[in-house]
């Protein structure tokens, strides 16, 4: 670093410092009033309110509560912007096959470092689990645990080798397979109501999950004492399987050696 | 009822022999020469300074009647990240040792004798042989 | 005494993001740009979380500690460590 | 004083060490010399901010807060991985 570089850094920090003292006084336009607004205090009254059953959403968590009744919709546009990324991702990598060797001890880092990652082989699929099951709890959901499940992966990758995880039995077209089982349960979960409804001859509406006037179906919320969170609990458990496997997919393509892929793409 | 205040009590010295872990941890290493003396350093903040104090949370988070149901799940999940902890950060800090003196990115200053060093050396002068 | 100590920690972790940020945009040594920017998406991951928002915070630090820096020590990888002039 | 107000002032006590300590990580992080050392330097910064944000969510009072720490601590430990694994191997995915 070189005194020319602190010199810029401190002026940028000394900018910044002056910008928001500038904003604080009001000086660039009406400051937002302080106290809780109405609107928020309806979302905090009707988060988790057992006295007002008709009106509650049963969520703890106040995210959770906002995007309650619309959290299917929130899901799909998740899962849509992904499915272009890895859709693009495997049309780039046409023709390239992730070969098979079956002698890897001697590829990868050091004895000790894949020890250790045999051991968190369990734990940390373990602790997305928790995460996704619990989401409508605390915070967290689907693209949350997928992503920590995501760790396990690249890991794997990149302490044993390329060709640990297709020994082991994932190789990319048995991942597509589960992404395409975490969509088709995306897809189920959000019409279910409406089949429901087909066959009881009812309104009802889909992505959503709370009874409306004309249309009396809703997911339970209560079974048995224990709070469900309706069809939140499906799209977060669907979407940790989506995007888990979604990631397998992007870095198993990664990972191939590149005079693979210059070989198939500049050869044809 | 004593129960509470001695579960609590005891959480907090563990905090604070984590705390004090942490300032030495982190004044070693700015102070000291290069990186495979730092690493020292790094040993002490990542046991002493993160290990002990999450047990030690804990154990408060136990004791914390204020808190509600959830401190359960305070104290389970800061268990959790212990173990990982504990787990996980010995083996970042000799897979970044290793990398580091297998690449050569940093010279070995101060030594005495390195014998990995000799290892490398004759395992490279007996493949060209 | 909360609010001021609370005030301090956000002002450690949004300097710190932005001497990170302009380290990582002048380095010339790609890897270790990488690393300044991990430096720096962490600390608006901490911001985050002392705004109480732990949803973004569980988002953003797989994204930005682990799967940006990944994609691009892969990429940086199969081409050059150093930015020509 | 009751438990709670003791364990407050506890936590208020700690809380500008802590600060001062991260503030001496991040300067070493920011300054390191060579890439390993700026590494070594989030890494212990990050586990110690893991549990420091253990600390945090007794002192807010929100015991679901926790759940980033265990994120965090997971995903610096990949961090190292991934740079070491740069320069040691001829190829990420050897």
């Amino acid at each position: 670093m070189k005194k020319t570089d602190l010199f810029v850094i401190a002026s940028i920090i000394v900018f910044i410092l002056s910008l928001a003292y500038i904003t604080a006084l009001g000086g660039l336009g009406p400051l937002p009033p302080i106290n809780v607004r109405r609107i928020a205090i309806n979302y905090l009254n009707l988060t988790y309110n057992m006295f007002t059953p008709y009106l509650t959403v049963f969520a703890l968590e106040s995210v959770t509560s906002i995007v309650w009744d619309f959290r299917g919709l929130d899901t799909l546009y998740e899962t849509a912007v992904f499915y272009a990324a890895i859709i693009a991702s495997i049309a780039l990598y046409r023709g390239v096959y992730i070969d098979f060797k079956k002698n890897i001890e001697k590829m990868g880092l050091s004895p000790i470092a894949k020890t250790v990652t045999r051991i968190s082989l369990i734990l940390i699929p373990t602790v997305a689990a928790s995460v996704a099951l619990h989401g409508h709890l605390t915070p967290g959901g689907g693209f949350q645990a997928g992503s920590i499940a995501t760790v396990v992966i690249v890991l794997s990758i990149i302490i044993f080798s390329r060709y640990f995880l297709p020994i082991h039995g994932l190789s990319k077209n048995k991942a597509l397979l589960f992404r395409s089982i975490g969509l088709l349960g995306i897809a189920v979960t959000s019409i279910a109501l409406l089949l429901i409804a087909i066959v009881l001859g009812v309104n009802a509406y889909i992505f959503q999950n709370q009874a409306k006037i004309d249309a009396p179906l809703s997911f339970p919320s209560l079974v048995d004492n224990y709070i469900l969170g309706g069809s939140l609990l499906f799209f977060n458990l669907f979407e940790f399987i989506a995007v888990a496997f979604g990631f397998t997919i992007v870095f198993l393509l990664l990972s191939i050696s590149e005079e693979k892929v210059k070989k198939v793409t500049i050869d044809g | 009822m004593y129960i509470n205040e001695i579960v609590v009590y005891i959480g907090e010295i563990l905090v604070a022999i984590g705390v004090f872990c942490d300032l030495a941890a982190s004044i070693g290493m700015l102070r000291f020469p290069n990186f495979y003396v730092r690493l020292h350093a790094a040993t002490v903040g990542t046991i002493g300074g993160a290990f002990v104090p999450l047990i030690g949370i804990a154990l408060i988070a136990l004791g914390a009647e204020w808190l509600g149901t959830y401190r359960f799940f305070l104290a389970g999940a800061s268990i959790i990240t212990a173990i990982i902890i504990i787990i996980l950060a010995p083996v970042g800090s000799h897979v970044l040792a290793r990398a580091t003196h297998r690449a050569r990115l940093v010279k070995v200053e101060p030594k005495v004798v390195d014998h990995l060093e000799e290892d490398i050396k004759k395992k490279e002068g007996d493949e060209n042989a | 005494m909360l609010e001021i100590f609370t005030l301090s920690l956000l002002t450690l972790f949004a300097i710190t993001s932005v001497v990170a940020a302009y380290l990582a945009i002048r380095e010339r040594d790609l890897v270790k740009a990488v690393v300044y920017s991990a430096i720096q998406s962490a600390m608006y991951a901490l911001i985050y979380y002392v705004l109480m928002a732990p949803d973004i915070v569980l988002v953003y630090i797989p994204v930005s500690v682990g799967l940006i820096p990944a994609v691009l020590l892969f990429v940086i990888k199969k081409t050059e460590r150093y930015e020509g002039d | 004083m009751s438990l709670e107000e003791q364990v407050m002032l506890f936590i208020m006590i700690v809380f500008p060490l802590y600060l001062l300590s991260f503030t001496l990580y991040i300067i070493r992080a920011i300054k390191g010399p060579t890439i390993p050392d700026t590494v070594l330097a989030i890494d212990a910064l990050s586990f110690d901010i893991a549990a420091f944000l253990a600390l945090l969510s007794i002192l807010y009072r929100s015991p679901i807060l926790i759940s980033c720490a265990v994120v965090l601590a997971l995903w610096v430990y990949a961090l190292d991985i991934y740079v070491s694994k740069y320069f040691e191997a001829r190829d990420m995915g050897d």
